[in-house]
C-alpha cells in the first residue's frame, strides 16, 4: 500500500472538485450520509489500495478537508 | 393601479422611475442590492442613464454632476456607503442642487451587519457632513410610503434645490407587502431644463454650480440665504401621522419601522385599557417640532422607541423639555424591538403613572 | 385574524417562492400580508427562511419570535423553529430530510415526507408545494383553492406547462395533512 | 500542519491541514476557490514558519471572514482600504509579515485609489488579489473585471462596451509603477495552476521579506453560486474565459532575482 | 519649558510628538497644512513614522491600521476632509481602536473657504457616520489648551480605546500665541503593546480587530458595551469652565474660539455692570451637562454663542429645557463674531431682563 | 476672438483675447502657466464654436477658480471627483462638450479611483491634466508626480524613494485601460511644445464629438511659486527635469485615425 | 510695417515670459509704472517698426494679456 | 493695556515677519500677545497681511475690526485699512509706494518713504524694519530697544550679520516718525 487519503467531513461541502482530479478515480460522493451541512461528503473508495498518495486531491480541495498519507518510507 | 405584492427595494426604484427619474448612480450594498438591480434593468429599457459608480464616493459625485444639468436624479445605499457621501452631501447643500437619496440603513458601526436599524438618524437628520446644511429627510414605514415618499422627495428637491433623503431600514427594503405604484409620469421635454442648470450657455448668461465662497461674508450671506431657505421648508412641510393620540395618556414617539412595530403594541395596549398612542414624525426633517410640543403638554408621558440607542430621542427631549417624562425604549444592532417589549414598556409606564390597566389579552399579534 | 408563519429550509428547496406565494394569495384575498426574507450572507450557508404574515388590519410586524405556524424543511430548521412555534400552533414537518421526531406536544406536528411524495408526482421540486398544502390544511388563514388560483396568476407564462402538477402536490399535501389530523386526533390550530 | 492520527500506523501525513488555519468550517460556497487560495497562503506562512508575526488584513466581500480562518492576528478593513490600513499596521511593525487579501470589487473598483498608492509608495505589503469577476458577496453585480458580454446582476443583459467600459487588468497597470515589486497573475483552476500559484505566493512574501517593494499575486478565482455553474464548470470557465482575458504571467519580477520556474 | 511664541497648527502636531505619537497620516488641506509640514520634518528625524496619504480616506484607514497595531497614532484635517473619514471614524469607534484626530474647522458647506468655523461640531461630537457611536471631542481656546488637549486626547484615547478628537478652528490654527509645550515623553518600550493589539501572535491567541457582528444580537451586545464605557466616560471626563458665573444673571454658553471672543465681551460688559459670565463646554462629548443644567436654575438668561448657525445650541436647548430663554448669537462661513457683537447681543439680553446698566465704556478691547 | 480697437486702423488682429474667455483677470501667480493652458482649452472651443454647448467642470486646487475665466457653463466638483462629476454630467447631456480641468493633486492622489473608472468606462469626456508636481494651492506639498529627490513642504529632505515611493506617470498608467481612446501627454514650457498642446487639446476635444471615449491630455506646467523659481526659471525646469520624467508623446490614440504632426 | 502688438495692462503680470521669446528682443518689462496688481506690465519697444507679428509673444503669455495685429493684406 | 496693529503689504514686503516680531517681543516683555496672519488663496493675489494683539491681561479676538494701528505697505492696504484705523489711532503708511495721502485727519498718520530709506540703508529689504520702528515711535506698546533685543533672540544665526542693519533701520524709523510728530505736533495714540 502506497497511500491513502481521508477526508475531514466537518470541512468537507462536496463540491466534488477532488473527483475529477483523482488519477485513479478513486475519491467519489458519499451519497449514503450528509453531513452537519447538509451536503454528501468525498470519501475515498480505494479496495484495491491503488492511492498513490499524489495530493493532487489534496491539492484541489477548496476546505483542505483532506489528509494525505504514505506508507512511511525509511529514509 | 392596482396594489401588488412588491419588494420595498424594487418598490422605491420603479416609483422613482415614474416619478421621472432620469439618471440613477449606485453601488451595491446589502440590504439595498435590489434596487440598484432594478434600475440596472430598467433604465436602458427607457434609455434612462444607469451608472454602477466605483464607490458612493464616486456615486454622489456623479448625482451631483446630473443634478447640476438639471434632470431628476438619484442614489441609494445603505449605512457605510452612505457614510461615503458625506463629502459630497455638502457640496449639493452648498450648491443647492436638487437629488434623492435613498438610505436603507442597517447594522453598526462600522461594518456591523446587513440587519435593520435607524441608526443613521444623526448623519442625514442633523447633517454628517461639514458645514451648517439640512436635507430633508422622509421616513417612510411601510412599502406603500417607501413609494410615496420616494416620489414625494422628487417633488420637494426640485421645490427646494436640496437633497431630499427617504430614509428607510434594511425590513422595509427587504420585505414584500401590498402596495401601489403610481402611474408613469411622462418623460420630460428634451428642453426642459431648470434656469440655473448647466446645459450650454446658449443664448444666456452662463451657469455656475459651485459651493465655493472664498469671503466669509459672501459665505455667510450664502448661509443665510439657506437658512432663509430651511426656515420656508419648516413653515410649509412638516408632515406627521398622530394615531389614537386624542385621549392619549401615553404617546409613543416613533418613526418608520419602529413605528410601525410600535403600532401593532398599541393596538394591543388599548385593547387593555392603556390610553396610549403613536406620534409619528413622516418628516425627519422639518421635524415636527410644534405638534410634538403640544402634544407634551397633553400627555402625561412620551415614551421614544427607535431601532438606534437614542438619537431621535435628543430632539424629542429638546422639544418637549421636560413637559412630561420621556423614556426610551431602544433595539440597536440590526435587532427589531418586538411588539410585545414595546408594549411591555407601555404597559410599566401606565402602571407607574397609576393607569388602571386589565392584563395583556391572549393574543395579542406580535 | 392575523396568521404568521415561518417556512425555512435549504436554498434551493422553494422556501421564499412558497412565501411569497401564500402573500400573493393573501392579497388576492383582500387581505393585508408582509413576506420578509432572510437576506444576504445568511443565504451563504445554505439556509433560507421566509416570514408571511396574513391578517385582515394593518400589519405592524413582518417578522415574529413566536409563529403560529411553521414548515420546517430540514434538520437544522427543525431544531431552530420547533421551540418557537406558539402552544396550539401548527409545525409541518418534512420528514423525507427530517428523521427526528418533533419532540413538543403543545404544537399541531404534522410529519409529511415531502420529497418522497413530490418524488411520486414525478417532480422533486413541488416539495415546498406539498408541505404548504399541508400547511393549508391545517390553518384557517387561506384554502388551497385560493392559493391555487394564485398560483396561477403570479407563475411565468413559461412554466404554466407545470400548473397541473403543482396543484396535485398542493392538494397531496392537504390530503396528507387532513388524513394524519384524522389519525391523530389532534386539534387543528 | 496539526498532525491527524494516521489511519493506520504504517502511514504518514504528507499533506495535511495547515497550521495556520483554524480548523473552522469556512463559509464559502461549495466548490469556491477563495478556499484554495485560504489554504495556499496557510501553507506558505507554516513553510516560512511566519504564524507568530504574520498580521493579515481582511477585505470586505466574501472573504470578510478571512480573520475566522487564519490563525494570525487580523484586521478587518473598510470596503476597499485594506492596502491603507495594511500601511498603517505595517509602518509601524516593520517586523511583522502584513497581507491583505482583497476581491476584485474591494480592490479594483471601490479601493482602486488605496491599492494604486500602495504600490506607488511601494509599501512593503503583499497583496493577494482574488479575481473572480463578480461582486460575490452581494450576490453577483457586475465588477470592473467583468467580461465584456458577461451577464450579472448590474449587467443583465451583459457587460456593454459602450454603456460600462470593459475589463480593468489590474496587474497590468500596477506592474507600470516603480514601486511595484512584484506582480504576477495566477489562477486557481486546476491543479498544475494552483501549484504554480503557491509558489508566487511564496516568492510574494519573500519579496516583503526582502524589503523589495510592493508585492501582488492577482488569482483568478471561481464565483460558483454567482455564475450559476456547478464548481467543476466554474474551473472550466476561469480556464476558457478568463485566462484569455486575464493572461497568466510575471508582468513585474524583482530586478535582483527574477522569478524561475513559476 | 519656557513659554514660546507657536502657531497653533505647529503646536498641536508638536504636541502629539511629545505625548508619543508615533506615527502621523495626513492629507494637506488649508488651513491645517502646517501640521502636516511639522510631522514631515519632525516624525522621520525622530525615527517616527510620516505618510502623507493619497487621500483623507486613505488617511483614515492608515491611522486605523497603525492604532490596530498598538500605537499612538493621529491624522489632522479641516471640514472637507474630516467629511472624508465618516466611514472610518465609524469602524473605528466599532473595533474600539484608540487614536487622536484634530479638524482645523474651516468654513462651509462644500468647498466653502479657508476661514475659521466651528461648524463641524455635529458632525464631531454627534457621530457624522452610520451607527450608535461617539468620540471624546475636546474643544480648545487657545494655542496652550491646542497643545495641552492633544495631549490629553491622546491619553484619553488609550484609556477608553476609543478616537478623541480636537475640535480646532483655522484661526487657533493660523495664529501664534505664547504657550508651553509639554516634555518630551520617554519613547515607547519597542514591546509595550496593548493586549489587544495587532503584533503578531507570538505566545499568545490570535488578536482581532474589526466591526463586524453579522449576527444582530452580538451586535447588540457590542452596542451596549460601547454604551456602557461611553456612560462611564461621561462620569469621569466632563470638562468645562465657569467664569463669572457667581452673581451672574446672564450666561453666555460657547465653546472654543467662540468663547475666547465672548470672554472680551464679557469683560466690557461686566465694566458696565452687566451680570454675566461665560459656560464653556471644555468636552463637547461627554457634554457638560448636569453642570448646565444647575446654571440654567441659577441664571435668567442664556446666550449661546457659535460660529455656526445653532449646533451645540441644540444641546444646550434639550439640556436647558426651558427652565429659561436661550438666545442664540452666530456667524458662519468663516466670520468670526467680534467682541463688540457679542456685548451689544448680551446688552440687549440684560436690557430685556430689566438689569440696570451703565454705557458701555469708551474702549472696550475688541 | 473679442476684437479690440485696433492701435491703428490698417491693422487687423491676428491674435486676441479669446472668447471663451471671460476677460478677469486670473488669480493665478505671475507666469503660472495654468494661465497658457486655460487660454489654449479657450482657444479650441473658440475654434470649434463650442462655447454655447460645453461645460467644464473645475477641480479643487489652484484651477478651482477656472470657472472664472470661462465664458462657458461650468460645475465646481470636490477635490479629486470631476470625473465623477463629469460623468454624471456627460450622461445626462450628451450633447454637451464637457471637459475637466484637473492638477496632478486632485487627479492622480486623491482623485486617482475616479480617473481611473472614467477611463475604464470610456466614458465620453475630455480631461485636461495639468502637472505641475507639486500641490499649489495648499502651498507646495509633494504629489505623486513630485520628482524624486524634490524638495517640497512635506518631503522637506526631497522625495524618498524608500518611504515616498516616486513619480506615478498618469498617462502611461490610462493607456493601459481599454476604455482611454486618446491619451496623451505635452508640455508648456516652450512655444513649440505650447503650439502642440493646443493640437493635442483640439484632438482630445474632437474625440469626445466623435464619441470615441474618454480622453486626456496631460499638460507639463510650472508652479514657480511653490518651486521658489522666477518664472523663465520654471519653465526651464520642466523642460530639463520634468520632461525626462514624463516623456512626451502619444500613449494612446484612437486606431481609427492616428493622431499626426502632434 | 508688419505688424504690432498691445498689452492689456490689466490682465498683464509682468511675468516676462515674454520677453525673450520676441526673436526681435522687443518686448521689455515698464519699470516706469505698476498696474492696479502692482506689478510692471510688459510693453512692446519697436520704434523701428521691427514686429513681425509672429504671435510667439501672445502664445506665450499665460493671462492672454497680448493682442498682435498685422498689416492688413488684401487677399 | 491693549493694543492691536494690522501690517499690510505685498508678499515679499515682510509684513508677516515683522508682525512676529513684534509678538515675540511682547512674549519676552511679559505681555500677552497673539498674531493672526491671512492665510491660503487669499496670499496668492500678492497681498499679505497681519494682526498682532498686545494685552497684559488674556487675549480675546486674535482679529480686530478697527485696529489702534496700521502699518500700509502698499495702496491697496491704504485704501483697505485707512478707514477702519480708530479714531486717535496711528497710520503708518510707507510713501515710497503710495502716492495717495491719507484722508482721515482724526488719526496720526505718519508717512514715510520706507522702501527708499531701506534703499538708503543698504538694504532693500528692511522697508519692514523701518515701518515698524516708526510704529514703535509713535505707540506706547514697546520700545525699540525691547524689540531690537528680541530680533537678537529670533533672527537666524546664519543672519545675525544682518543685525546691525536691522537695529539701525528700526531706529532710523523711529527717529523720522518723531521728526515727523513734531513737525505735525499732532498727539500720538
Ligand atoms: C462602503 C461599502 N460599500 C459597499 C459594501 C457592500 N459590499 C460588500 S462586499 C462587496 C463586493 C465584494 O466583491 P469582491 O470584492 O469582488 O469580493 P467577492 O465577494 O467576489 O469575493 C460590496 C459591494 C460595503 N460593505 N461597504
Ligand atoms: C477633501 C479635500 N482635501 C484637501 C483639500 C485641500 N486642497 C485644496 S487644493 C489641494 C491640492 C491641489 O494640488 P493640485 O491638484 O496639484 O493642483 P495645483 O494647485 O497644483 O494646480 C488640496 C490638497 C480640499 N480642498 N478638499
Ligand atoms: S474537494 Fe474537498 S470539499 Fe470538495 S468534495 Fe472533495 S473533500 Fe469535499
Ligand atoms: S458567492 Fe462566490 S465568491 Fe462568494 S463564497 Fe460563494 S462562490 Fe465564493
Ligand atoms: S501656486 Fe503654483 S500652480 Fe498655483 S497659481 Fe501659483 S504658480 Fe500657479
Ligand atoms: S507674458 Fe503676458 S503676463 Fe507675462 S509679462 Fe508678458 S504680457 Fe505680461
Amino acid at each position: 500500500m502506497h497511500g491513502t487519503v481521508t477526508v475531514d467531513e466537518t470541512l468537507c461541502k462536496g463540491c466534488a472538485l477532488c473527483i475529477p482530479v483523482c488519477p485513479k478515480g478513486l475519491m467519489r460522493v458519499a451519497d449514503d450520509r450528509f453531513n452537519a451541512r447538509g451536503v454528501h461528503p468525498a470519501e475515498l473508495i480505494d479496495p484495491a489500495n491503488a492511492c498513490t498518495g499524489c495530493q493532487l486531491c489534496a491539492t484541489m480541495c477548496p476546505e483542505a478537508a483532506i489528509t494525505v498519507y504514505r506508507a512511511a518510507k525509511v529514509a | 393601479m392596482a396594489r401588488e405584492l412588491l419588494k420595498g427595494n424594487v418598490a422605491f426604484a420603479e416609483a422613482a422611475i415614474r416619478a421621472g427619474c432620469e439618471a440613477y448612480f449606485g453601488y451595491p450594498i446589502t440590504p439595498q442590492t435590489e434596487a440598484l438591480e432594478h434600475m440596472a434593468v430598467r433604465m436602458p429599457e427607457l434609455g434612462r442613464t444607469f451608472v454602477q459608480a466605483e464607490s458612493e464616493v464616486a456615486a454622489i459625485n456623479m448625482v451631483y454632476g446630473a443634478a447640476a444639468a438639471g434632470v431628476r436624479t438619484m442614489t441609494s445605499s445603505s449605512s457605510p456607503g452612505v457614510s461615503l457621501m458625506m463629502e459630497g452631501l455638502s457640496y449639493m447643500a452648498g450648491s443647492e442642487v436638487p437629488a434623492v437619496v435613498v438610505d436603507v440603513m442597517r447594522g453598526g458601526p462600522g461594518l456591523g451587519n446587513i440587519a435593520p436599524a435607524q441608526s443613521d438618524y444623526t448623519q442625514m437628520v442633523k447633517g454628517g457632513g461639514h458645514g451648517d446644511y439640512r436635507q430633508i429627510v422622509l421616513a417612510p414605514a411601510s412599502v406603500q410610503e417607501l413609494i410615496d415618499h420616494t416620489v414625494l422627495a422628487f417633488d420637494l428637491a426640485d421645490r427646494y434645490r436640496i437633497v431630499s433623503v427617504v430614509l428607510a431600514d434594511g425590513s422595509l427594503g427587504q420585505m414584500m407587502e401590498g402596495a401601489e405604484l403610481p402611474a408613469m409620469r411622462p418623460p420630460r421635454a428634451a428642453d426642459a431644463s431648470p434656469a440655473w442648470a448647466l446645459s450650454g450657455a446658449k443664448g444666456r448668461d452662463t451657469n455656475l454650480i459651485s459651493s465655493i465662497h472664498l469671503d466669509p461674508d459672501e459665505e455667510e450671506r450664502f448661509n443665510h440665504h439657506l437658512q432663509a431657505k430651511y426656515a420656508a421648508i419648516e413653515a410649509a412641510e412638516i408632515r406627521y401621522e398622530e394615531h389614537l393620540l386624542d385621549d392619549a395618556s401615553i404617546a409613543v414617539v416613533a418613526f418608520g419601522t419602529a413605528a410601525r412595530l410600535a403600532k401593532t403594541a398599541i393596538a394591543g395596549e388599548r385593547a387593555a385599557g392603556v390610553a396610549v398612542g403613536l406620534f409619528r414624525p413622516i418628516t425627519l426633517w422639518p421635524f415636527p417640532t410644534d405638534a410634538l410640543r403640544d402634544l407634551s403638554e397633553r400627555v402625561e408621558a412620551i415614551l421614544v422607541v427607535e431601532m438606534n440607542m437614542g438619537q431621535m430621542l435628543e430632539d424629542v427631549q429638546r422639544v418637549v423639555a421636560e413637559r412630561c417624562p420621556v423614556g426610551f425604549f431602544g433595539r440597536t444592532g440590526g435587532v427589531m424591538p418586538m411588539p410585545e417589549e414595546i408594549a411591555a414598556r407601555i404597559r410599566a409606564l401606565a402602571v407607574e403613572l397609576g393607569a388602571a390597566v386589565s392584563d395583556a389579552p391572549e393574543e395579542v399579534r406580535t | 385574524m392575523t396568521f404568521d408563519v415561518i417556512i425555512a429550509g435549504f436554498g434551493g428547496q422553494g422556501v421564499l417562492f412558497a412565501g411569497q406565494l401564500l402573500a400573493h394569495a393573501a392579497l388576492d384575498a383582500g387581505l393585508e400580508t408582509t413576506w420578509y426574507p432572510s437576506y444576504g450572507p445568511e443565504m451563504r450557508g445554505g439556509t433560507a427562511n421566509c416570514t408571511v404574515v396574513i391578517s385582515d388590519e394593518p400589519i405592524g410586524s413582518p417578522v415574529t419570535e413566536r409563529p403560529q405556524a411553521a414548515i420546517v424543511m430540514n434538520l437544522p430548521s427543525l431544531v431552530r423553529y420547533e421551540p418557537l412555534v406558539r402552544p396550539g400552533g401548527v409545525l409541518v414537518v418534512n420528514t423525507s430530510l427530517i428523521d427526528r421526531a418533533v419532540e413538543r406536544d403543545d404544537i399541531d406536528a404534522i410529519a409529511i415526507p415531502a420529497d418522497d411524495v413530490a418524488a411520486e408526482l414525478g417532480n422533486p421540486k413541488l416539495t415546498n408545494m406539498v408541505l404548504l398544502g399541508a400547511l393549508l390544511a391545517r390553518t384557517s388563514a387561506l384554502t388551497t383553492a385560493q392559493v391555487g388560483a394564485t398560483l396561477e396568476r403570479v407563475l411565468p407564462a413559461r412554466h404554466h406547462h407545470l400548473l397541473g402538477a403543482n396543484h396535485a402536490a398542493l392538494a397531496r399535501g392537504a390530503e396528507l395533512a387532513t388524513e394524519a389530523a384524522a389519525r391523530d386526533a389532534t386539534p387543528t390550530a | 500542519m496539526s498532525v491527524l492520527a494516521p489511519p493506520e500506523p504504517a502511514l504518514t501525513p504528507v499533506y495535511s491541514y495547515p497550521d495556520a488555519l483554524t480548523h473552522v468550517p469556512t463559509h464559502y460556497c461549495p466548490g469556491c476557490t477563495h478556499g484554495i487560495a485560504h489554504r495556499l497562503i496557510a501553507e506558505v506562512i507554516d513553510e516560512m514558519a511566519a504564524k507568530e508575526r504574520t498580521i493579515g488584513v481582511a477585505s470586505v466581500g466574501c472573504s470578510v471572514f478571512a480573520y475566522r480562518y487564519f490563525g494570525v492576528d487580523f484586521a478587518q478593513a473598510a470596503h476597499g482600504r485594506a492596502p491603507a490600513m495594511a500601511t498603517g499596521v505595517k509602518r509601524v511593525r516593520p517586523e511583522a509579515l502584513v497581507f491583505t487579501y482583497q476581491g476584485d470589487g474591494d480592490l479594483a473598483s471601490i479601493g482602486a485609489a488605496e491599492i494604486l498608492h500602495a504600490a506607488v509608495r511601494g509599501e512593503q505589503i503583499t497583496v493577494f488579489f482574488v479575481n473572480n469577476a463578480i461582486y460575490g458577496m452581494t450576490g453577483g453585480q457586475m465588477a470592473p473585471t467583468t467580461l465584456l458580454g458577461q451577464t450579472t446582476t448590474s449587467s443583465p443583459a451583459g457587460r456593454d462596451r459602450a454603456t460600462m467600459g470593459t475589463v480593468l487588468r489590474m496587474s497590468e497597470l500596477l506592474a507600470q509603477v516603480d514601486g511595484a515589486a512584484y506582480v504576477v497573475r495566477r489562477s486557481l483552476h486546476d491543479v498544475v495552476q494552483i501549484k504554480r500559484a503557491k509558489k508566487a505566493i511564496r516568492r510574494a512574501f519573500e519579496v516583503q521579506e526582502q524589503g523589495l517593494g510592493f508585492a501582488m499575486v492577482e488569482l483568478l478565482s471561481s464565483c460558483p453560486t454567482n455564475w450559476g455553474m456547478t464548481p467543476e464548470a466554474a474551473l472550466g470557465y476561469i480556464r476558457d474565459e478568463m485566462v484569455p482575458a486575464f493572461p497568466l504571467g510575471d508582468f513585474k519580477v524583482p530586478e535582483t532575482r527574477a522569478e524561475a520556474g513559476a
